[in-house]
């Protein structure tokens, strides 16, 4: 399941859209609001996406890990809007039948969708607030 | 021809709206950007912001047809 | 957060367990009960523990990847008893403010635990049931 | 002095039981497993099996106290 949605994420189903029988690990990453950035004080962080294209991007992170990696399932949402503190922007699990794959193929999927899908971050700190990028 | 074009985070903001209509002689995707620059002169296309036909990436000589959408892309922040 | 438990595990127990305002980063490992195991089809596992040291030794894990690496909180939970196909068994999670150290941080764990865990597994197949482990 | 012994998994199978007290000449970890191969001589204790003093792996040359809980530490199968 690939998504970009204004609601909250959801662990669970994360790990509920991924498990498999025949799948004895899953390795889930969460990316969520920290409340410092390059010595700033973060306090809110606003996310929008290019909604049609980065969920194509996230199928296509998907297919090309399973051409790499022999695992199962994979799952990505990202949210978008305003998140505080905490809040979860971005939730990746993959399953697999042996551990190694699903960390790697998780792995591998959150640093090709910080390059290539199509969402951008705008930062609020104390002293206003800026688009950050990579 | 008239194309659609996105502009998206700091280029949308830049320009003050998300969305145009252009009227192409050309037909890549460099011709779109061409006309875009004229359109809105304040935006700063540089060498960072990467290009969309539809839903997919695409180059500067990407070719674009009547009814495409071609999206200017930032450099991303997603994660 | 260090357990072993008969009761199932939660994976929103356990993101929650190490979320942090500063922390952008939680890798999170499940293993589960998989439907086969060296060509033969598995139907259940019984997982027993000694459970005072096998929680010392979750512990122990956690102190030596904070030592390791820059993370912030780990959470550690095993499961004991009869499990299904598909139940998770042990649950890792480890936030970080960067996302390198959660990830290699949640992958050492799981590796030591498996060495070092007292954690017996008997697994029970189609033709019978053996004691596995590695 | 009397010293208690656990048994786990495989061990406590071949064994029949888990636990054991046994009374001891002797003061290390090495002294218990050699009283507990009398006391049960169908365990087979060989160099896969690790040793625990109370909750911490322990090598057979660590010294045991009264009170102790010697534990017999199986190939483990976490995970």
């Amino acid at each position: 399941m690939f998504k970009i949605t204004a609601d909250p994420l959801s662990i669970d189903e994360a790990y509920a859209a991924v498990r498999a029988p025949d799948c004895g690990a899953v390795a889930i990453f969460v990316g969520t609001v920290r409340n410092h950035h390059d010595g700033k004080n973060v306090t809110r962080i606003s996310y929008s996406a290019f909604k049609e294209m980065a969920e194509k991007e996230f199928a296509r992170i998907a297919d090309e890990a399973r051409a790499r990696w022999k695992i199962g399932a994979v799952y990505i949402a990202h949210r978008t809007g305003v998140l505080e503190i905490g809040d979860a922007s971005v939730v990746i699990a993959v399953s697999s039948a042996h551990r190694a794959e699903a960390f790697e193929a998780c792995r591998h999927a959150i640093e090709v969708l910080k390059k290539m899908a199509p969402i951008w971050k705008e930062e609020f700190t104390e002293s206003g607030k800026a688009w950050i990028s990579g | 021809m008239i194309i659609a074009v996105q502009l998206f985070g700091p280029l949308a903001e830049q320009a003050g709206r998300s969305r145009f209509e252009l009227t192409l002689s050309g037909s890549t995707v460099g011709d779109v950007v061409a006309a875009l620059s004229v359109a809105s002169p304040s935006l700063r296309i540089d060498r960072a912001v990467r290009f969309a036909v539809n839903t997919d990436y695409a180059e500067t000589t990407a070719p674009v047809r009547e009814g495409d959408v071609v999206s200017l892309i930032p450099p991303v922040g997603g994660g």
